[in-house]
């Protein structure tokens, strides 16, 4: 009869929150890089591996009634969002409804047109996805993309992170959200590391887990490895040498990638083992346990500069601070304790 | 040998039990036994006095921002 | 907009009774910013009170079709804005000491911050401890107390913000009681800070909520000894401005006073302590003082384990950890100095995580009318701009009404929302990102078994969309001239 | 609210025979809302297996659950076998083959099925656009609960609905007309969804007494979810039993038809949101943008939040819909009416009043929260928690002393005498209060006889034995 005060509802409404089912916000990132598919043609074609993803996607849908999707395709050229659409839902469906009725008289547009049997909301995501992803695969220079390795992830990680900060963070809509990044991972595939770094640091601090989908045989990604372990996201790495393979790709994303960030606290994830988080040195390019640090731009060593100045910043080092550090790095710091 | 008492048990808020023992403070002939801070034991012909006095008393205590909106539309 | 530079030195050599450094880089607040702290001081330079009275509902006005919509979205706007900073890239001081000292005396019983200044003060200061570490992970941080008197140490020079975070809910307790003494205070800090190596920083950040401070001996020789010993200090008062702390603000930030604020409400306190997350910006000064250094760090692997294990850094059973690759011994949490042997332990994602203050994002430059038309969409989010008309003359030249915002770099538009978000939590421009190529680019080799190392070369696309490659240039802030290219000769240049 | 609707309409599931639930099944529109009404370690589950040919073993959905959630995985599999979509052997879970090919088709699509509708291939000549369908929409369903609250505005429901308000208790015979019920005031008070999924209910159970097969029904309704709007579609592919539906459907509003022999019919937002909360999870921006642009001026689209309401007890409400106005005035105390609002404010009369009508505290809490403005919404609590206790408090108040006739024992010898005597009022049932402290304790009316003799007798046991 007194239990009625403020405390008491608090505790209430946190409980509400971990059993009710908020909708979640899916960000997917797919790998357009066309010589990256190539390679692994032998495996999985990228229209079978679209039309696994489709699937995935409408799984998420269908997972709840609310659930939202943010599709995003990358390669060597830039990222761009394939759906939602630029002008919004409502005019994707009159957009679209045009596209029916000239389908209608040009006979066959688009590759694997699903006529009304199919889940409304799936089908207006599923058509758009398909078409701009194919729009994006068609539109891209092949000969520049077997030249450039350098890959957008951090551009698409970049947009997806803009997306959801406006959807789920400003809009104040109470939506979880969850970015699938799905790569092929090209074996020379080079990626911004600041940028990417950037995005996941971002990541962690508005707690999004990254959960990553690796098919190629490329060795693994030790940013987007680092990126899953300080998100608490995924990492799944569906290749030979796991005796696993792409083929059955519908089925690893919807038993390993569907798992909503709500239920997440509830089941046992695929855990990395070991994440490597050593570095290297900027000179030697050798793996270092114990480096030097220039003070001014982090820059890692393993030896101390013949000249005394930073290789990247150009800094010089006073003779008198070096002359400390000369010696096997045993020094031990001391610890003043200072009473008041 | 145990006494045996007729009564009506009453079982309310601290609040609402200080209320009746107020009522009770002018005469006397309410309360029967305070048993403890949420129950009472009052007199069985004194129940609908006291409920008549206590609706009264929490219409009284009750803050009403606008008494006379309240008044003319009479609810 | 072009001219922040002249813009950031004006206000660090005037305006001394504004209190607050102003960091914005708009000259003029937009009108009704809503009790920001630009809506204080008004364009003729003086106080607020002696400007004339601004109706709140004078500001807003109607459009031709009496909708309020757009002068709504604009103040909605005018408020995020605020956020923006400077972002001139600055040799900053990246490996932090602050020491963080509260006042606990009898002022701080007062009630004119909510719910008291005691509470709202330890509130912020647990915010600020995450701040800190978030923006700094491999500095050290340490709290102290005045109070009574006497300089209370609330903890220990220390990298775990839960360590600190945990002794300011203790502290929460404390009754506020006695006088403070700025003296003791700063003697306690200074012997904190005496052992730390030359490289890093050595900061004090003082919250006073007196006017006053029981010393027992001279002050003044207490500042002078913060001087030699290169500490600098910030404080950020409660009440009202006191000479000894802008003393002390000045002499130990070679004559800078924008180190000294005094709170005009809630939200400019909050301010002024996230000013304090960011490291400070080395001028030449500052610079010999603080030569560069090369510093030994481990770079430890991470273990799991199957059963628990000792760990050295709590003295518990932990499983899984971090093995210092000097003594080998198990540490649970990172980064942190090996109570073992000493060696400094972090992670190479932490070193990443410093890199922003190095490069940041440049700012967005407001899109004015006349090129509006040429986006439809933000280009981070996607949304909607508002239309503007290409010939609009009824715009209030102050607002940006057309909410676009362009990046210098890849000239995409942003809305207001992305702007802020790609300046505050994302620190990349999501347009050019996107467009694969950014301001640093930073090639990376693929290693054997490790990391991929990293070069990065600078790329710089120019306006009309060409390509060309130009080293960077670290700016180094003259003391009196203000700010000046690095002209040592050569350029520091990323790469080889 | 609507994890009301979710609960009954999966008890009512959950209580159907597996023949009818495998039939259920064959439709992949059904499948798709049976999934969705699933518990979210549920829908993974099975979002792992329907694509895998094996049946999975039991092991591995134990090492799948961490060990501190056990419970939740034991209520979830309980659940999914009285919906028979599991069938547990010794070690293995076997997923119903039925539910598993059509949830795939769901998914996959491609596989001619009519479970989502079929569109009408041909051209409508009176084509009707979505702002038709909507005003089609609100005028029939604010028929209805204009008739409920009586505010009467010229047209009385069809018979169909009469009955069905009639069997579903919401309204009661009166004097030849009908009168609200308690339950039809707390009818009022929901969202347009979860009253529409109640109307809908109600009708399930009308229709066993009119003999129409529930597995027709359902299917139905689940397909009326999944339709699109402003899309026209053909009766052809419906059964008998549906197109006796489509015509009481017709009546809520829910479906569009031009005349009864039409060959077409239109959902409308009614039905196509039935099985998607969109209207409560509009965002604020969204819903920023739907009034700018004004496509739905109908009340489905105010759902989104029009209430504010202040610390002070004073309400402003953003409507100008004289159902929205009737259902606030049952509990607050409206002063003033303007163009596009009216303010008001709750205070203890107007609660009681409530109250005395049989509207519950937490409905009219509940009815302030699920329609109050979305600047509301974005804060910590959504309603001011001062007023939520005080409405709270104020239905306690309705009740705040319990009074039970009864007998006060007092003056005991000693606690042995007093543990005797109340340790049997107690076995007897009749103890009321005791406080052994006191050595008192207070029995109902009834008992105190049984009790007066049992003290007499362990009495003149004890003299007995003392002699």
């Amino acid at each position: 009869m007194n239990a009625i005060d403020g405390t008491s509802r608090q505790l209430k409404d946190t409980e509400d929150q971990t059993l009710d089912d908020t909708p979640s916000l899916l960000s997917i990132i797919i790998d357009a890089h066309v010589p990256s598919w190539e390679e692994i043609k032998s495996q999985i074609s990228i229209s079978e591996a679209v039309a696994s993803i489709l699937v995935f996607i409408n799984a998420h849908l269908a997972l709840h009634n609310s659930n939202s999707v943010n599709v995003i395709g990358y390669n060597a050229s830039g990222a761009r969002i394939l759906y939602p659409p630029k002008s919004g839902v409502e005019s994707t469906r009159s957009k679209e409804r045009e596209e029916r009725s000239e389908s209608v008289s040009d006979g066959e547009q688009a590759p694997s047109k699903k006529d009304h049997s199919m889940y409304r909301q799936f089908k207006t995501v599923d058509e758009v996805v398909q078409t701009e992803l194919w729009n994006m695969l068609n539109h891209t220079n092949y000969v520049e993309e077997e030249k450039q390795h350098n890959s957008a992830i951090s551009g698409a990680l970049s947009l997806a992170l803009g997306f959801i900060n406006k959807h789920v963070f400003v809009d104040e809509s109470r939506m979880r959200a969850r970015i699938l990044l799905l790569t092929v991972g090209h074996k020379n595939e080079t990626i911004q590391y600041i940028p990417t770094m950037n995005c996941i640091f971002a990541a962690q601090k508005l707690k999004i887990p990254v959960d990553v989908c690796k098919l190629g045989p490329g060795s693994d990604q030790v940013f987007l490895q680092q990126a899953c372990d300080s998100t608490h996201g995924i990492y799944m790495d569906i290749s030979e040498k796991n005796s696993k393979t792409p083929k059955g790709l519908v089925q690893y994303l919807l038993s390993g990638f569907i798992s909503d960030p709500s239920l997440r606290p509830h089941i046992v994830l695929p855990t990395q083992s070991n994440v490597d988080f050593r570095a290297a040195c900027f000179l030697t390019k050798q793996v270092v346990d114990i480096g030097y640090v220039c003070s001014v731009c982090l820059c890692i060593m393993s030896q101390i500069p013949s000249n005394r100045r930073c290789p990247t910043c150009d800094t010089t080092y006073s003779e008198k601070t070096l002359a400390g550090l000369g010696r096997k790095p045993l020094k031990k710091k001391k610890k003043k304790v200072v009473k008041p | 040998m145990p006494k045996a008492t007729r009564g009506v048990l009453i079982e309310c808020d601290p609040s609402i039990k200080a209320l009746i023992v107020n009522i009770d403070s002018s005469q006397h002939n309410i309360i029967l036994d305070e048993l403890d801070d949420t129950h009472l034991m009052i007199h069985p012909s004194m129940v609908e006095v006291v409920k008549q006095k206590l609706n009264k008393m929490l219409a009284e205590n009750t803050y009403n921002p606008n008494e006379e909106a309240a008044k003319a539309t009479g609810k | 907009m072009d001219d922040s530079d002249d813009d950031y030195i004006e206000n660090i050599s005037g305006d001394e009774y504004q209190g607050a450094p102003r960091r914005s880089r708009r000259n003029q607040a937009p009108k009704g910013a809503g009790g920001s702290v630009e809506n204080m001081k008004m364009a003729n330079g003086g106080y607020s009170w002696e400007d004339e009275y601004h109706r709140s509902w004078d500001v807003v006005q109607e459009d031709e079709g009496g909708s309020l919509a757009g002068s709504v979205a604009g103040l909605v706007e005018a408020r995020k804005k605020r956020h923006i900073k400077d972002a001139t890239p600055f040799q900053r001081g990246i490996i932090r000491n602050l020491i963080l000292v509260l006042d606990f005396s009898f002022a701080m019983k007062e009630s004119d911050l909510r719910p008291n200044r005691y509470q709202f003060v330890i509130n912020h200061a647990i915010e600020f401890v995450t701040n800190f570490f978030d923006q700094n992970p491999i500095s050290q941080l340490g709290i102290l107390g005045m109070r009574n008197g006497q300089a209370i140490s609330i903890s220990t020079l220390g990298s775990n913000p839960n360590d600190h975070i945990n002794a300011l809910t203790a502290a929460k307790k404390l009754e506020p009681q006695g006088d403070p003494s700025l003296q003791n205070a700063l003697e306690m800090a200074r012997g904190l800070l005496f052992h730390v190596p030359s490289h890093c920083t050595k900061e004090v950040l003082v919250v006073l909520g007196a006017l006053l401070s029981a010393d027992p001996g001279d002050i003044h020789v207490t500042i002078d000894k913060l001087v030699i010993d290169k500490v600098r200090a910030r404080v950020i008062g409660l009440a009202a401005q006191v000479a000894i702390c802008k003393e002390l603000c000045v002499k130990t930030n070679f004559g800078d006073a924008s180190y000294y604020g005094v709170v005009l409400n809630e939200q400019h306190f909050q301010e002024l302590m996230d000013e304090a997350t960011t490291p400070l910006a080395e001028s030449q000064q500052s610079q010999s003082a603080n030569p560069a250094s090369l510093v030994l760090m481990g770079f430890p692997s991470k273990v799991s384990e199957a059963a628990p294990s000792l760990s050295a850094s709590d003295a518990a059973l932990t499983q899984g950890g971090y093995v210092c690759p000097q003594c080998k011994v198990k540490v649970s949490s990172l980064p942190t100095v090996c109570p073992c042997c000493g060696l400094t332990l972090i992670l190479s994602t932490h070193l990443a995580r410093s890199y922003h203050h190095l490069f940041p994002l440049a700012p967005f430059i407001e899109v004015p009318c006349k090129n509006a038309h040429k986006s439809e969409f933000c280009a981070g989010c996607q949304s909607k701009f508002p239309v503007v008309a290409r010939d609009a003359k009824n715009i209030q030249a102050d607002g940006s009404m057309t909410s676009r915002y362009e990046c210098p770099t890849c000239h995409s538009h942003f809305c207001i929302d992305c702007d802020v978000f790609c300046h505050e939590i994302l620190h990349n421009c999501i347009g050019c990102q996107a467009r694969s190529y950014s301001l640093y680019q930073v090639v990376v080799t693929k290693h054997k078994d490790a990391a991929p190392s990293l070069k990065l070369v600078m790329k710089r696309p120019d306006p009309d969309g060409e390509e060309s490659s130009r080293p960077v240039k670290v700016r180094v802030v003259n003391d009196n001239e203000g700010p000046a290219w690095n002209e040592g000769g050569q350029a520091p240049t990323w790469g080889e | 609210m609507t994890s009301q609707f979710k609960n009954s309409i999966n008890d009512y599931l959950e209580g159907l025979p597996e023949a009818v639930l495998t039939r259920l099944y064959q439709s992949p529109a059904t499948c798709l809302a049976v999934f969705r009404l699933l518990p979210a370690l549920a829908r993974t589950l099975i979002m792992g297996m329907i694509f895998n040919p094996d049946p999975i073993a039991v092991a591995d959905v134990d090492a799948l659950v961490k060990p501190s959630s056990q419970r939740l995985k034991l209520e979830t599999q309980k659940k999914l076998r009285l919906l028979h979509i599991f069938t547990e052997t010794q070690a293995h879970i076997i997923i119903n083959p039925t539910f598993k090919k059509n949830l795939r088709a769901a998914l996959v699509g491609g596989d001619q099925n009519i479970s989502f509708g079929v569109p009408c291939d041909t051209e409508d000549k009176h084509k009707v656009d979505v702002a038709f369908l909507d005003a089609h929409a609100v005028s029939q369903w604010e028929m209805i609960l204009h008739f409920m609250v009586g505010t009467s505005i010229g047209r009385t429901p069809s018979d169909g609905v009469l009955n069905l308000l009639k069997h579903s208790g919401l309204m009661e015979p009166e004097r030849g007309g009908l009168r609200i019920t308690n339950a039809g005031f707390q009818f009022l008070l929901q969202d347009v969804n979860a009253q529409i999924w109640t109307l809908l209910l109600q009708y399930l159970n009308m229709s066993e007494y009119l003999q129409m097969d529930p597995v027709d029904v359902l299917n139905f309704i689940f397909m009326l979810g999944s339709l699109e709007l402003g899309q026209d579609y053909s009766l052809s592919a419906l059964s008998e039993t549906q197109k006796h539906m489509l015509e009481d459907l017709r009546d809520y509003g829910i479906v569009y038809q031009r005349k009864a022999s039409s060959r077409r019919f239109y959902p409308t937002r009614l039905a196509t949101t039935l099985t998607s909360e969109t209207a409560a999870l509009r965002t604020a921006s969204q819903s920023m943008e739907a009034a700018t642009q004004d496509t739905i001026s109908s009340s489905v689209a105010a759902d989104s939040g029009f209430i504010i309401l202040e610390t002070n007890f004073r309400l402003y409400a953003y409507t100008e819909s004289p159902l929205q106005i009737a259902v606030l005035n049952l509990f607050v105390n409206l002063k003033t009416r303007f163009a596009n609002m009216v303010t008001g404010q709750i205070n203890r009369d107007s609660v009681r009043f409530a109250l005395s009508n049989g509207i519950t505290a937490e409905q009219i809490i509940t009815y302030l929260s699920v329609h109050a403005h979305p600047r509301m919404k974005g804060m910590e609590h959504v309603l001011p928690p001062t007023v939520v206790d005080q409405i709270k408090l104020w239905q306690l108040e309705m009740d705040r002393i319990r009074a039970t006739d009864g007998y006060l024992f007092s003056e005991f010898k000693n606690f042995d005498e007093y543990k005797d005597v109340s340790t049997y009022a107690k076995e007897l049932g009749v103890l009321l209060y005791e406080n052994p402290g006191k050595r008192k304790f207070v029995s109902t009316l009834a008992g105190s006889q049984q009790i007066v003799e049992f003290v007499k007798r362990r009495n003149q046991k004890h003299r007995s034995s003392a002699n």
